[in-house]
This record gives structure tokens, C-alpha cells and sequence, in this order.
């Protein structure tokens, strides 16, 4: 059902567990299936320094989680914002049709930790 | 499959999903496939022999379930048999009502057949159970309406394995003069059935869920009860199913379902030691778990329980990678991802369920195997506990 | 089951009722019953094994027709998948209109389900035969109505083997939009089949034809038509026919039909030369026999006979005591003793019919078993004649 | 199909042929199945000296006739009259429910030899 990338990222996720002094930290859950993911930022010059997740969720919402931290990693806010679940998908080499929204579950907490960042500061949400 | 490969051990546990062919079996069923290869209906002596085999194993099936031999009927499977009990019991009964009483726990062969029924204007009542699962025969008996033509009540659960009170409420439907059903895929060398003292008018069972084969199961109709031919053709199984027989399958059916009456006791006893030893180590080891469904009235083999904080594909998944096999729910639906409706009809809210695991044990499994499972399961459940941000 | 045994030599001569599983083919099945039993719509590792087994069967059937693995759907049979194109069409064009043509001369899976939706408010147009058995594609233009919404003629017929002409009446049938569907279950390694070339929408097949096994086949929908699903449940076969896959019967499916389909020529042409041989023969020694079908458009295996005079039981019986098997019309009406339907459709009067014998050879078949019908056959006849007050 | 009684009847029939000087000849035949039965009767002192048969139909149809002529043969035209498609079945051992009809050849071609005989000599049918 799953691909060998999607497999190595749900066994061996990279990124997983919390960053004790983030500077945000968002959750989003799916009504739908009742996956959870909570995304930490470490963010120094608009760049994600650092980024941890913890997901409750099926192999996809896993590996998806694992490969959207490593893939907004170093990048600046802007670049990060821009990260689609299908980047997510295709990075992994992509998912099987019923599984695709839990890709979503990632891109969205990390739109929501910007967007946080960006209140915290004054600023107004993208 | 079991025993330690190479590399590690191969523990399944997903016999209420299906069975091996045990090998007694297939070798009875081997001769029909290329030497007995006749057709059953032909007039010639080869076919003859054939039809002497096709009846013996009719008499196995009906020694079974306490019928007679010309009310069982075979067909491709449980579901197939499900779909004919219902669609052609109310296409029988259409004059005299189009109310039909179910529950909200049965298989989908059942579910979405009857919700087929209500686009072609029958009234589905699809009647809720209790936290473990049971069906209240006094709910029953309230829901029956002067147009009920039919009550559909699966004898034991495949997700939770809940055995429901058959006999009580085929007693009521008896008394209402209303067609009972009942869904005994699970059931067959688990729970001793006799058709006539649980008053069961229509019963399905499918061979690959006790050691026989897939793709063959059985229809029993009640002598007298009317329900329309579901498939059309030829003149097999008294014109009321057609299509040429699947012979091997059917010996091997008879051979089956004789092989799994034979001590129903027994063998219900050795699996319900081996299960209660992975039940209770799971629940003292594992923290925020629980047993899902009834702590007695349940199938000697299944182990239902849930692990809050977690998902149930990843669990499975990861035990999968450590030689485990089992499954979340039923089959059928693992690929939606959905909680189990029958979870959620027995009012463990979606997100509190968590992770629900599906271990049904079998012939396959030892002692060795719930050792292997309670070395492993543990430490899994902790490592996707540790990834969560809910961790129970 | 041929070759001389102990003190007769046994003529298997029914491959049109059913043939045996070649062993190439049952051993690729073996696996799947005891090691390979996965479910295949399980999550974890094996089922998965499984799958990829079922899906490579799925190319296999979807290459001997032309077609693409998705428009493949297994089912229990060529009854099962009769049944299921024209009962799941209609209900899914019923907006589109109510009515139905087909031909005199369908399999009885074809004929009882007209009649059945003939019950249920549908119109059926059964087209005419001439006298070699043959549908006349102007025939099949001309009955089309306004509100005609499903075309079904044989490809081949199973009691006489005339090959209808499928590819003219797909042209006429897609022509006017209507839905083309054919029961191929005789064709399947006697014909070579192209979907597209033959405007076929709905195809339905049966492995047991073909040195498959029994209790399993296929049904052809063509990717964008819409049928109902006939069986509810589960999601296998992407949701449209529920059940547990008979996982080693399709297996044998698709090594079946990819055996069958490799030489369709160089296999025709070998029968096509004994059944010659045996045709030849049998008018040439037996005064007033004559060949019912067509002489040249007929499967390759089939010599379908009449001899004036007498009875086809009788004549079937006595050809079985002496260890040859064929049959008088199909298999499935051979209880009945009634004069085959597809021969009264061809004109031949039931009286003057005479008897009426079935021989279709095949694999199982050799130049010796042609030589020893040859030598028994016209004997036999003879002594029944000698009984009769009618002796032709 | 049939047990070995039939089997037996049909493969060596009693009886089978025809009479050359025959007191009477009669025949049935039954318009569904299109199976036809002859029956040529010698008559000596009111009983059947001889009876042959021929029969155009099926096993049961052949079967019945044979064991019909041999239940007839030597016995009055009044016990002849009474024979009934029952005895014939019964004498077989039993037929196959579909083939029951069958069986009622034999009997109806007796029947209408034994009236014919009557006519032929001034008395009234039975
Ligand atoms: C309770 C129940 N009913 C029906 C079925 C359907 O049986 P089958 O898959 O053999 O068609 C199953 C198993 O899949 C089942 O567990
Ligand atoms: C032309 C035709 N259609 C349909 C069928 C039915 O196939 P099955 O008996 O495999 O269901 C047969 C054979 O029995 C056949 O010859």
C-alpha cells in the first residue's frame, strides 16, 4: 500500500518530539479521521532553525509529518508558507488516493505556526 | 506462515478475517479440480459421482447447523449469501410489508444491502447495542411493526466478537410470525447452532472463515420459507441458485465445517486460554488500554482492545514490520481509514477510542505466539505513544 | 479420465459443460490455499503478497480481451457475471429507457434473467435464429426502439457452436448509444477477442470453459459505463462486487486464460481437424444424421448431431455405457428431457429433431478417441432405431 | 439417474421388437416430449399370449415398456386393464420424479390394445 520512502519516514520519522523554548507552536486536528499534529518552530533571521513534530495519526499523517519538517527545515518563512501537501506527497513519492488528505494535516500546522509567529509579532497573518 | 522465518517470527492473528485451507481439506477438495472434474448436473456417470460428493457435503453442512440437507443451498460466499437472504426473503415478502429490523453492528454485507433496500422504498430500523455490544431482545421485539418482513441479526460480531442472544430473539420473531436471519460467518465452530431451538429461518456461512476455502459458503433456507432466486440460469441447486458448482469448493466446504463441529467445545476452550493469556497481559502491561466488547459473551478467539493516544493503522503497521498480523476493524474497510462504526455504535467516542487492534486468534497460533505478542505489542504502543501529542 | 482403463477406454467429449483445471494451473493456485491465504484486502505484509497476485491475474484476463486491468471485475462466475451485466445495467440506465434485445437462442443466465426483468417492467425483444443459428445484425438494427437501453447476443452459442456475428452488432449497438453486452463464456480461447474492435461495453466469461477452475470468472465493464453493483458488502473489487476474494480461483483465472488465448490458431486448427474427422465420419456412416449449426462460423470443437428416430437420453446413456460422454443440449437442462430451445429457435421441429447429441471436443481429446466414437456410435444408433416405431 | 433396475430394462430390453400376425396393434405417443410406444398383443383364451413393444424415447420410456410387457404377458385382459403406470414404476424400483410421465406410455398403448381388441370384436370399450 505504501511506498518504501513513506515506509522509511513512518518507521524512522524524522523530526519527531518537542523543542522545550520553540518560539511557536500550533496544532491542527482532522474532524474527519481525529489525526492530530502539533508543530514546534525554532525560528532566528525569518529562518526555521529548528522544527519538531508529534502526530496521532495513521502511517501517512507520520511519514507526511516527517518529510514536511525536513522539507521546511533552513528555509525562510516565506519559502516555508509556500510548502503544499503536495510537495509532501511528491517528496514522498507519493500516497495512495484514500490517504492523500492526511498529507494536509502538516502543511496546515505549519501555515498555522507562521501565521501565529506572525500575530505574536504584530503582524498581520498571511 | 508461523514459527520463525529467517529472520523473525511470523505470528497471524486475523483469523476472523480468514483461514488457511487446512490441509485435510484441500486434499479432499484436490480430486474434484482434475480428475472428478464433471459437471454435477451432466447426465453421464462422471457427473454422477460428482453429484453423490456435492450432496455428501450438503449432509455435513446440514448435520452442522441441525437442518435438513434440501434446505441448504450453496453459493460463492458469505457475503453472496447475505445479499440473497436479504434481497430475496423481502422480494418474497414484498405484499405483506417492507419493514426490516436490523442492528447497527452488522457486517457490511448486511448494512449496505439493506441501505440498497431502502432506496427501493423498504424502511430499514437499524437497532442500536449496548457498550459490549449486544443487541436487547426486548428492543427488538419493541421495534416490530404490523409491516415487518424481516429481522436480521448476526450471531457474533467480527469486530468485537460480541455472540448476540440469536435464540431469544428468533423466539420473538417466531412469535411474530416474522422471517428471522442471521449473519453466522463468524459464528461456525465457535458457538453450537441448531436452527431449529434458535428458530433461524435464513442463515449464511462462508468456508474460508473455518479452514475451508474461500470463495464457496452456503444459503440455509428454512423448509417452506419462499425467497427469491437471486441468480438466474440454470437449474443448480434446485433452480433456486445457478451456475455451474464450484464442486471442489464444496466438498471442501463439507469437509470443512465438519472438521470444525467436531469438538466445538475443545477447540473453543484451547482458543479462549491462549486468548484470556493475551487479553490480560495486554491490559496489566499496557497502560489506557481496554477490552472491547463482552468480557464472557464473546467468540473464544477474538481480542478486541484499544490503546488511547495513538492510531490504528500505525499500530498495525509496526506490528506488521515485527511479523504480526492482525487488523484494525473488519477487512473490507481497511482501507478507508474510517473508526469502526461497530466501536462507535457501542459509544466509545471516536478520538477516546484511539487506537483500536483487532487479534483474533486460530488454529495457527501457540503459546509462543502471545509470548511473542506481549514481548513486542508494548513497546510499540509506547513508541507511537511517544510521537503523539495526546499520549493518553 | 481418458485412455483405456481397466476394461474400457473412457471419451470425455463435454468440454462445453466443462473441462478439467490443467495441472499447470492448479499447481499456480496451490500456493494461495495454504501458504498464500492472506486476505488480500488486509493492511499488513501478506495480504499485500496477495494482492499483487490478484492484480496480475487481473492483467492476464485484461490482455486476453484487449482491455485494461481496471475494466476487470472477478466474480463467481459466468452466470454470476450474466446476471450481474444485464441486471446492473438496466437498473443504471432505467432512466434512459425500459427496453431490451437479445436473441431466442442466450445461455439459460441470459434467458431467466430476461424473463425475470420482463417481470419487473422491462421490455425484451428476443431476436430470431435462422437455421444455422445465426443472428442477423439487420435484424438486431431494426428492433432497436427509442427506449431500447441494453443489447446482449452470445458471441458463441454453447449447444450448437455458431459464432454469431458479434463485431457488426457492437458497430450498430455503439452506433445508437446503446449498451453492447456479450456472453463470451464459449468463445474464450476459440475466438480471438478484441473489445474495442467489437464495440463491446459488458463481457462476461467462466474459467471452468478453459482448463480453469470452477467457481470463478469475469465480468468486462468498460471504463466509463455504469452498472449497479449486484452484490453489496465489502470493498473488494473496488467496491463493486463485495466479498472475500476467491484468491486461488483467480489466480487459476488469469493462468487460465493466458494459457487459452497464447495459440488460439495452432488450438483451433488441432480441433478443428478431429472434430472434421468425427463429423465426417458420423454423417457418412449413420443414415439420416445431420450436423445442427453452422458448417463453417461454429467453435472449433463442436460436433453437434441429430439422428432421426430416436431419443438423445437414450442415446447418451448408451454412448455412457460405453464409456463416452457428451451431452444432448447444455448441461443445466439436461434433468428436464425437454427438446433443446436453441434447436426449435433454429427451425428443426421437435418431432423430426430426433435426437439430439452434443459432442465437444477438446484438450482431453486424440485421433483415438475420434476413431473410437467412430466405431461405436453407429452401432448403437442402430439398436435404438431397431427399437423404435419410427426408425427414421 | 436411475437405479440399476432401469438401467437394466433399458439396456436389455424384454419384449422388444414386433409381432408379425399380432391380434392387435396400438400406439401412444405423448405430445410434450414426442416419445412414442407400439404395443402388438396375441390373444388366446382372453389372455395375452405374446406382447411386444417397440418405443421411440428415453431411458424411463424404454425401461417401462420393457417391464410393462413382461407384467402384462400371460396375464387376462382384465388384470392387463388394471396395470397402472405405478405398478410399472414400482416394479422398476422406483423413477426419477421428472421421468414419472414416462411411464405412462406403456400403460396408455395396453389400454388402447385391449379396447381396440374389444371393438374389433363388437364389444364395447372399457
Ligand atoms: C460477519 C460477517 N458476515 C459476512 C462476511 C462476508 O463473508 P465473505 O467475505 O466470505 O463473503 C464476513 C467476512 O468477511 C463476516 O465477518
Ligand atoms: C454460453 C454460456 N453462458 C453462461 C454459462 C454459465 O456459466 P457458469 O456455469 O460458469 O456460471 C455457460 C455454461 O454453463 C454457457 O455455456
Amino acid at each position: 500500500m505504501y511506498n518504501e520512502t513513506v515506509m522509511d519516514h513512518f518507521t524512522n520519522p524524522r523530526n519527531v518530539g518537542v523543542i522545550e523554548d520553540a518560539d511557536v507552536v500550533a496544532e491542527t486536528s482532522s474532524p474527519g479521521c481525529g489525526d492530530i499534529t502539533k508543530i514546534y518552530l525554532k525560528i532566528r533571521d525569518n529562518r526555521i532553525a529548528d522544527v519538531k513534530f508529534q502526530t496521532l495519526g495513521c502511517a501517512a499523517a507520520i511519514a507526511s509529518s516527517s518529510m514536511a519538517t525536513e522539507l521546511v527545515k533552513g528555509k525562510t518563512l516565506e519559502e516555508a508558507w509556500k510548502l503544499t501537501r503536495k510537495d509532501v506527497a511528491d517528496a514522498l513519492g507519493g500516497l495512495p488516493e484514500p490517504k492523500l488528505h492526511c498529507s494536509v494535516l502538516a502543511e496546515d500546522a505549519i501555515r498555522r505556526a507562521i501565521n501565529q509567529y506572525r500575530i505574536d509579532r504584530g503582524l498581520a497573518p498571511w | 506462515m508461523n514459527g520463525s522465518s529467517a529472520h523473525k517470527r511470523q505470528v497471524y492473528m486475523d483469523h476472523a478475517a480468514t483461514t488457511p485451507t487446512h490441509p485435510d481439506v484441500l486434499a479432499a477438495m484436490l480430486p474434484y479440480f482434475t480428475q472428478e472434474f464433471g459437471n454435477p448436473s451432466s447426465l453421464y456417470s462422471i457427473g454422477r459421482e460428482v453429484r453423490r460428493a456435492v450432496e455428501g457435503a450438503r449432509m455435513q453442512v446440514a448435520a452442522a447447523l441441525g437442518a435438513a440437507p434440501g434446505e441448504i443451498f450453496f453459493c460463492a460466499g458469505g457475503t453472496e449469501a447475505d445479499n440473497w437472504a436479504l434481497k430475496g426473503a423481502v422480494s418474497a415478502q414484498r405484499g405483506r410489508g417492507s419493514h426490516i429490523i436490523t442492528t447497527a453492528i452488522e457486517h457490511h454485507a448486511v448494512l449496505h444491502t439493506c441501505e440498497y433496500l431502502e432506496k427501493q422504498g423498504f424502511r430499514v430500523t437499524y437497532l442500536p447495542v449496548d457498550r459490549y455490544g449486544l443487541v436487547d431482545p426486548d428492543a427488538v421485539a419493541d421495534a416490530i411493526c404490523d409491516d415487518t418482513i424481516l429481522i436480521s441479526v448476526m450471531m457474533a460480531n467480527n469486530v468485537v466478537g460480541t455472540i448476540e442472544p440469536v435464540e431469544a430473539i428468533g423466539e420473538i420473531a417466531h412469535r411474530h410470525g416474522i422471517l428471522f436471519h442471521t449473519d453466522a460467518v463468524q459464528a461456525i465452530g465457535h458457538v453450537p447452532i441448531d436452527v431449529e431451538k434458535m428458530h433461524i429461518d435464513l442463515l449464511s456461512l462462508s468456508a474460508h472463515k473455518f479452514y475451508g476455502p474461500k470463495g464457496i459458503g452456503a444459503l440455509f433456507v428454512r423448509d417452506g420459507v419462499a425467497i427469491e432466486r437471486f441468480i438466474h440460469g440454470g437449474a443448480q441447486e434446485k433452480g433456486q441458485r445457478a451456475g455451474t458448482e464450484y464442486t471442489p469448493g464444496i466438498i471442501g466446504l463439507g469437509a470443512a465445517i465438519e472438521r470444525a463441529c467436531r469438538d466445538i467445545e475443545g477447540h473453543a476452550a484451547r482458543l479462549r486460554r491462549l486468548r484470556d493469556r493475551l487479553i490480560d497481559g495486554v491490559l496489566r502491561t499496557v497502560p489506557h488500554s481496554t477490552l472491547n466488547g463482552h468480557p464472557a459473551l464473546r467468540l473464544p478467539g477474538n481480542a478486541s482492545m484499544s490503546f488511547a493516544g495513538i492510531d490504528g493503522e500505525a499500530l498495525l503497521l509496526m506490528l506488521d514490520a515485527e511479523g504480526i498480523y492482525g487488523s484494525t476493524g473488519s477487512a473490507c474497510s481497511s482501507a478507508s481509514g474510517e473508526p469502526s462504526y461497530v466501536l462507535t455504535a457501542m459509544g466509545v467516542p471516536p478520538r477516546r477510542a484511539g487506537a483500536s487492534l483487532r487479534l483474533t486468534l486460530g488454529e495457527l497460533n501457540t503459546d509462543e505466539d502471545v509470548d511473542y505478542v506481549l514481548d513486542v505489542l508494548p513497546g510499540i504502543v509506547e513508541r507511537l505513544r511517544a510521537m503523539s501529542p495526546r499520549p493518553a
